[in-house]
């Protein structure tokens, strides 16, 4: 295991204590806990936005709290999600007095974890909801299943609800913008390596050196199956197409986000980019913004994914809002 | 069936138990899952082992609940929140009892595994831990009803809590991380499974020395 | 080699098409070459900044294209640096009559292509002018050798002299505050593994599994030495230190640059950022801003650089001024 | 020494040895540089190949002419200057020229060392294509100052650069990017010493076949 660390379990708090080191114009920290929130939390008057879950996924989720996107992140252990306690905390530090919303990943541990937290909050009469994020395509939706997870998608959610709040819409409202951003985001990753957690020391998975592994979520987890590796393009192709197929897009306008998980370098994020748009074009959907680099990663694994959101005018109206935080800023 | 010196006996093993496993049970959840189950685990009962102290002269529904916060509050994960629950739920049954017997051994079983079901939205089949604490609580509740001791009791529980890690791998995972993998969680077995075997094993240690 | 590509020899003619679909709101690419220039190139009474070499550095050099940053980016081929006709298109593509400054890494191929290209401009009458970044500690830098390398403080050499040139100064002004920001601007650079030119398809070098190799370059040409792997902390006190031991920073203020050389997670690059802090402080050097991410990277090379630019009253307000382009963005 | 289709032989004679020691020259270049120089190297003459046609006719200026101004604008690196500006300076000896004596190629030699020393900022010793082409130059000039004709001139000179091939092995790096690893460059063969030594070879091989 090759890390630039100091210690399998100090790297979530020595991480945290470097960020807000990096970025003290954006976030601090809440006392005794692993939760980042914005500088000027609590901010009154404004639906505050939680997410969070396991470390190791950097810049998400803490990276994202500031102006127009998340008010706290909470993080967990690396891949683990955080206790109820710890949500809780970061519940209590930015309620602003309009409700807390709670974007999950849907995993079995964050669900279970972050509804005990909401339980917490309001016993002591604080507005919570939750929305429950899952764009990964990569899994049958049934419901003898969990579920599909939630991946990289995350962070357009992140980015529209964000916006909502910030306009200063209700907690109700905030909550409806974040289940249609939801239902309209699908997404879906493939790696060619492994992921090493700190404190395992091992691979995540075994890999040969002409296999590629598709389907995978952001915790190291094996994906659906295995092929051998395959070019920039047949990769794209088979991403996008498990994407659109479940989704409607003809003459339909979209985001798109590519992904990478950590260990990919930009190069070929944008290799990727290019045949994105080529097949979105020949597939007559009009791309309206694009986002290319490292948002949603699983340590160092080199891997991408690819995710869409299907815009209507309201969605558009918030995906261009301003957002100012330390890994996405847009003015 | 004990006084609660008895139970800190016991949650004292367990957390020797699942500590000594950590490695074991992270390589089992590297193949099906995200490679932290031992590590949670054992944070939450090191932590639990720091509190032993504090636990002393504490009755049953006291201690559990202890056990039960304690693992909500440290371990994260899925883990936390359903074994936590099960300790809770556990504790309910007993609340304030210095003594219990083989009814309330039955009762908190059944409790707790009617809490883990809840929070965890799963069943027997699943290929999640109560492929283990499923057939562990019917054969101790069989035994019990045949006049069993405990000891005999909860040896009978372990076997039938082995057999059922050795039946997760044959199936397909439905819950939890492992669900992600479809086919190829088939042929592995369930960390979860796997410490609760271990947390029903360190009971019949204890049982078999006193 | 596994790499998301189409074959070793697209790579950067599908990255810069990946790019400017990426960015179109940013950045345009000149007609028949590998240069990317501002959306609203030539700006008139602004001098011009060029920057560029080879690629595989993303997001440098086309990455830092916009507002308050650089004018144009020409990109070579992978680690190769373009040939003096493609920087001469950049030259021609940006001017606004004001001049054009070239920002060059000092290596030897970048200095030579990069002043012919000057030498044809000139012979054009473009006023052109030249500054040579050579941040790199690793090395003496003694009249006997090639003299320092150019490594990720040229980012920070693009921050300044970008909004040098964006507040109006001309061409001499402008190249002052280059040199001066070059002048103030030390790095130093290590990594765990090689990286694998795409069209070399070997990776840069051998390294055993318990090694790092310290001083080395953005090229992934060996650095200057092996070492046994350490801690972060360890590693951030080597390379810190001999940072500092080339500047007279007691009492003065700094700009940090965490870097990360691509294939690094963001959790150890703030793991290392958190060191530093706890380093400069004890020393008595205030941090008046602080950039983690990957800047300047060698490809999928796994490690990091750390730079210090220090600062006077002067380069603090280049420092705050706006910047806006793909990879680096402040209001 | 000959006319301009000996030339135009020999520049594709070069082509094929450069392409095909791309490899080579590569990984030569792995080891104490970027893993690029066969790349830069088999890009330009490839570049030069498609030329060919274009040349035929052409004097020996115009011909080498056109190859420097393709070294220049397709290769890059640091090769692309230095060996573009070595051709380019032969070229202005014999500008106009459709037939060449023993005192053009001299001088075209001599010209062509003078700008890649111009250019490159650098010296024999430096561990750079230097240390082959100065020795090469040497060499020849000696041997045709010794009455030798062309063939045994040329056949000298490449000796002579794969000596100082050789020589670059024992040797540190003071120029290019090689000279970034101190010490650790000794033992390692120049990659741009080793193509300008098969840029002689290819020579030498033409003279040999006319
Ligand atoms: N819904 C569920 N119901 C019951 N048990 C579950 C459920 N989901 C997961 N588990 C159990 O939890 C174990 C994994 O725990 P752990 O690795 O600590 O958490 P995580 O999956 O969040 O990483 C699984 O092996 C399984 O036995
Ligand atoms: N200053 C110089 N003078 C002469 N030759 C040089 C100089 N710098 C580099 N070289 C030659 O160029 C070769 C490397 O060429 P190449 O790999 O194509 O370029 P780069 O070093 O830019 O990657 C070296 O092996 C050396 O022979
Ligand atoms: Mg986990
Ligand atoms: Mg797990
Ligand atoms: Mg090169
Ligand atoms: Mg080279």
């Amino acid at each position: 295991m090759k890390k630039i660390i100091n210690g399998s379990d100090k790297v979530v708090e020595e991480m945290l204590q470097g960020m807000v080191k990096a970025h003290p114009e954006f976030i601090k920290r809440v006392e005794n806990s692993n939760v980042l929130i914005r500088k000027d939390s609590p901010v009154k008057g404004k639906v505050a936005l939680i997410s969070g879950g396991g470390s190791g996924h950097e810049p998400s989720h803490g990276g994202f709290v500031g102006l127009g996107m998340l008010d706290g992140a909470v993080a967990g252990e690396v891949f683990t999600s955080p206790t109820p306690e710890e949500v809780y905390k970061g519940i209590k530090a930015v309620n602003g007095g309009k409700g807390v919303l709670l974007i999950i990943k849907n995993y079995t541990g964050d669900v279970m974890n972050f509804e005990m937290a909401a339980e917490m909050a309001e016993m002591e009469g604080i507005k919570v909801e939750k929305v429950v994020v899952n764009d990964d395509v990569a899994m049958e939706d049934s419901t003898y299943t969990v579920g599909r997870r939630g991946i990289a998608g995350t962070v357009l959610v992140h980015k529209i609800t964000g916006a909502a709040a910030e306009r200063g819409l209700d907690l109700l409202e905030v909550k409806r913008v974040a289940e249609k951003a939801i239902e309209n985001t699908r997404s879906m990753g493939m790696s060619l390596t492994p992921c090493v957690v700190p404190a395992a020391g091992k691979p995540s998975f075994e890999i040969g050196e002409d296999e590629m592994e598709i389907g995978l979520g952001i915790h190291g987890e094996p994906g659906t199956h295995k092929e051998k590796i395959k070019t920039a393009n047949k990769i794209t192709t088979i991403l996008l197409d498990k994407i659109i197929k479940d989704m409607k897009l003809k003459n339909k306008e979209v985001a798109v986000l590519v992904n990478g998980l950590g260990g990919t370098p930009l190069m070929e994020l944008y290799i990727v980019n290019r045949e994105v748009h080529r097949i979105l074009e020949d597939q007559g959907i009009k791309v309206y913004k694009t986002i290319v680099g490292n948002y949603m990663t699983s340590l160092e694994m080199a891997g991408i994914s690819i995710s869409l959101l299907e815009l209507d005018e309201e969605l558009k109206g918030f995906l261009d809002d301003r957002a100012y935080t330390p890994a996405f800023r847009q003015i | 069936m004990g006084d609660t010196s008895l139970l800190l006996e016991i949650v004292k093993n367990m957390s020797k138990n699942i500590i000594e496993s950590k490695e074991l049970l992270t390589e089992l959840d590297r193949v099906i899952g995200d490679s932290d189950h031992g590590i949670n685990m054992a944070k939450g009962f090191s932590a639990i082992n720091d509190k032993l102290e504090e636990m002393e002269g504490k009755d049953w529904g006291c201690i559990l609940k202890t056990v039960a916060m304690t693992l909500i509050s440290t371990v994260g994960g899925a883990s936390g929140p359903l074994y936590g629950t099960g300790f809770l739920r556990a504790a309910t049954v007993v609340e304030g009892k210095k003594e219990i017997d083989k009814d309330d051994v039955v009762n908190m079983f059944d409790e707790a595994i009617k809490g883990i079901k809840m929070r965890g939205k799963s069943n027997r089949g699943d290929k999640t831990m109560l492929d283990a604490l499923i057939p562990a609580y019917e054969a101790l509740k069989l035994a019990y009803e045949e006049g069993q001791n405990s000891l005999k009791a909860f040896k009978r529980a372990e076997e039938s809590a082995l057999e059922g890690v050795e039946y997760t791998k044959t199936i397909i995972a439905k819950k939890g991380r492992a669900s992600y993998l479809g086919e190829r969680s088939l042929g592995h077995q369930d960390p979860g499974a796997t410490s609760s075997y271990i947390i029903i094993k360190s009971i019949t240690e204890i049982l078999e020395k006193n």
